[in-house]
């Protein structure tokens, strides 16, 4: 029962963990931000799971009502807003990678940094 | 009557799913993307639509058989075009419908610079 | 029944994640992460969270992919390798396969699961994050506030601070994509043109079909009609 | 373009429909799940339909650039206004319950207001980030 009860948890770093792997071992800029997401998403999970309660019901108040449960409405807000705030975050992202395109024509890591350790340009 | 539409609902909410998962086994074993945007087709027209029927006969007569209504509505209007954009694109971006193995490819119908599998095939013999 | 459903999609999740990781064409990289913001969304609504499942569908499958697609319409979908290879780096892929990050993901998801063992359960009613101020948001909203959705009770009327905050963070990302996106092009140190002509060609086409005239080629927004406005 | 017909004919049946949801999203949020973040962001995605399907130079036509920077910044403006505004009526910052004659009025008020400021902050913040990404590049080729 106990392992019913965490399973999900160990999903959650999995994914955590996943995201990570992406942003740390992929050289492209653009598989570094999906990673990023992804890590980011699996945060979002992490908060919703919190807030849930077992024979709950989303947190919209039922009118005349007083046996119901409500999930936790608190977990719900910060992700919310989250979710809306982390997609302007990763427009700026790729907009910074839209300028690396064009400042050194890739968007591989690897070639930056050569790139960047043979200045001066021949 | 409860237990009749219960029932009436079930049927379509597992047939729904039978066909959503004939689409998906469609979409893993067809061979290229138009075949396989048809095996899709199937999810979202008799999949996707058996289940809102049957979700629309557990709402009984209320707002929410309404909504799920205009859900079909919106679902069937969109699901067509979506599908015709995609395999519009396809098509324009050089990608060819699979032709079969033993099919005999008039030259006037060949692109040139593309590889067909008949040619493949009478390689490999 | 819950339970099943809930670790179906828990499955589907990983196992997309695991796509992403695995998939070298960015395009099929991207749609992949689409598929992952839906199958959250589906998480998201079985776990109560209606409001969060909605922005989650509407923000992560729909304008977050969007905007991904139109970066690699500018970008090239391909992990490309251009003239100015450098010999010493292998950047094709992964022909190269450092053990650190291995070990660091490993590590690190190790710790955070034994941390998990001290964690309340699933669903637990006593978990504590219930026991705080969320009791009181639940029995008091309805006659403070007095409207039934609390969770845009607490977003607007509790936490109104919170919310102006994360508002003025978007608005700030918008500042900062204009101020990085407005500025002209302009040529790279090497004195060529920044540009992977051929595959951002190639994606113009495919963009272009798709959705029909989509950008309008010589097209500048009005910031940008300066005199080196076709500075390439 | 000419070929675009079915395209361009379900855009046209579709945006309406998906703006009118977001408004119903946007006032129906008290009551349901929705709100002013997912409102903004629909409503974003309803023009930016309309921008893929009918170029940029059109949707730029009907939502100028200018439109969505002003809503950009007059979101938040209007956001922090509340909170002003309930400063100025004897209450504090963001304290909604003054600005009517009873508190849950006030609260009712100060929750649309707020609401809306965040959905027309999110709007236009998202139609911009894509005018941009869309429009960058596009200058020189």
């Amino acid at each position: 029962m106990r392992i019913l009860g965490l399973y999900n948890y160990w999903i959650f770093i999995f994914l955590m963990m996943v995201g990570f792997y992406i942003l740390i071992s992929r050289r492209n800029l653009v598989k570094k931000i999906l990673g990023l997401n992804i890590f980011q998403t699996s945060v979002f999970i992490f908060y919703i799971s919190l807030g849930k309660i077992t024979g709950g019901t989303a947190p919209i108040l039922v009118e005349g009502e007083s046996e119901v449960v409500y999930s936790n409405p608190l977990p719900h807000v910060l992700i919310l807003t989250a979710i809306v705030v982390g997609v302007s975050t990763t427009a700026v992202a790729l907009s910074l990678v839209v300028r690396i395109k064009e400042a050194y024509g890739t968007i591989e890591g690897a070639e930056i940094n050569a790139m960047d350790n043979r200045m001066p340009p021949p | 009557m409860g237990l009749f539409l219960d029932i009436v609902s079930w049927v379509l909410l597992l047939s729904g799913s039978f066909f959503a998962v004939v689409g998906a086994l469609g979409v893993i074993r067809m061979p290229d993307l138009f075949t396989r945007l048809h095996a899709a087709g199937v999810t979202d027209t008799m999949g996707a639509g058996l289940i809102l029927v049957g979700l629309m006969f557990q709402g009984g007569m209320s707002l929410v058989t309404v909504k799920l209504f205009m859900v079909l509505g919106f679902l069937w209007f969109s699901s067509p075009v979506s599908t015709y954009a995609l395999s519009r694109a396809t098509l324009a971006s050089g990608q060819e419908p699979f032709w079969s193995e033993d099919m005999e490819i008039p030259d006037t119908a060949r692109i040139p610079g593309m590889v067909y599998p008949v040619d493949a095939t009478a390689e490999g013999d | 029944m819950e339970l099943f459903i809930n670790f179906t999609l828990l499955a589907l999740l990983a196992v997309t994640a695991l796509g992403v990781l695995h998939v070298t064409n960015l395009f099929a990289a991207v749609m992949l992460a689409g598929i992952y913001s839906f199958l959250s969304a589906g998480l998201f609504t079985v776990m109560d969270a209606v409001d969060v499942a909605f922005t989650e569908a509407a923000v992560g499958a729909g304008i977050s992919t969007v905007l991904m697609l139109a970066t690699l319409a500018l970008v090239g979908s391909k992990v490309t390798t251009p003239e100015f290879r450098i010999e010493s780096i292998s950047v094709k892929g992964r022909s190269r396969r450092p053990l650190l990050p291995i070990v660091v993901v490993v590590f690190t998801g190790g710790i955070l699961a034994y941390g998990t063992l001290d964690m309340p359960g699933y669903g637990d009613p006593d978990n504590p994050v219930h026991q705080h101020v969320a009791p009181h948001y639940l029995e008091e909203s309805g006659h403070e506030i007095g409207i039934p959705n609390v969770v845009t009770s607490v977003l607007a009327s509790y936490r109104g601070y919170d919310t102006m905050g994360e508002t003025t963070v978007v608005f700030t990302a918008a500042v900062g994509v204009m101020i990085l996106l407005s500025a002209l092009r302009r040529r790279d140190s090497y004195g060529e043109e920044a540009w992977g002509d051929e595959v951002i060609d190639d994606m113009d086409v495919g963009f272009k079909d798709a959705f029909g005239e989509t950008m309008d080629p010589g097209l500048a927004g009005p910031e940008r009609e300066g005199p080196e406005g076709g500075g390439g | 373009m000419s070929d675009q017909v079915i395209l361009r004919v379900a855009v046209k049946i579709i945006v309406p429909m998906i703006l009118l949801y977001a408004l119903y999203v946007q006032f129906h949020g008290d009551f349901g799940p929705g709100g002013g973040f997912q409102a903004g962001v629909i409503f974003a995605a309803g023009i930016i339909l309309y921008g893929l399907v009918f170029g940029l130079r059109r949707a730029q036509k009907v939502f100028p650039t200018w439109v969505a920077r002003l809503m950009a910044a007059s979101g938040v403006l209007l956001y922090a206004g509340v909170g002003i505004a309930s400063l100025l009526l004897g209450g504090r910052y963001l304290d909604y319950s003054v600005l009517a004659h009873d508190p849950h009025h006030g609260q009712h008020y100060g929750i649309l207001l707020v609401e809306l400021g965040v959905m027309i902050t999110v709007c236009g913040v998202m139609i911009t980030i894509f005018y941009f990404f869309a429009a960058r590049g596009r200058e020189t080729l």
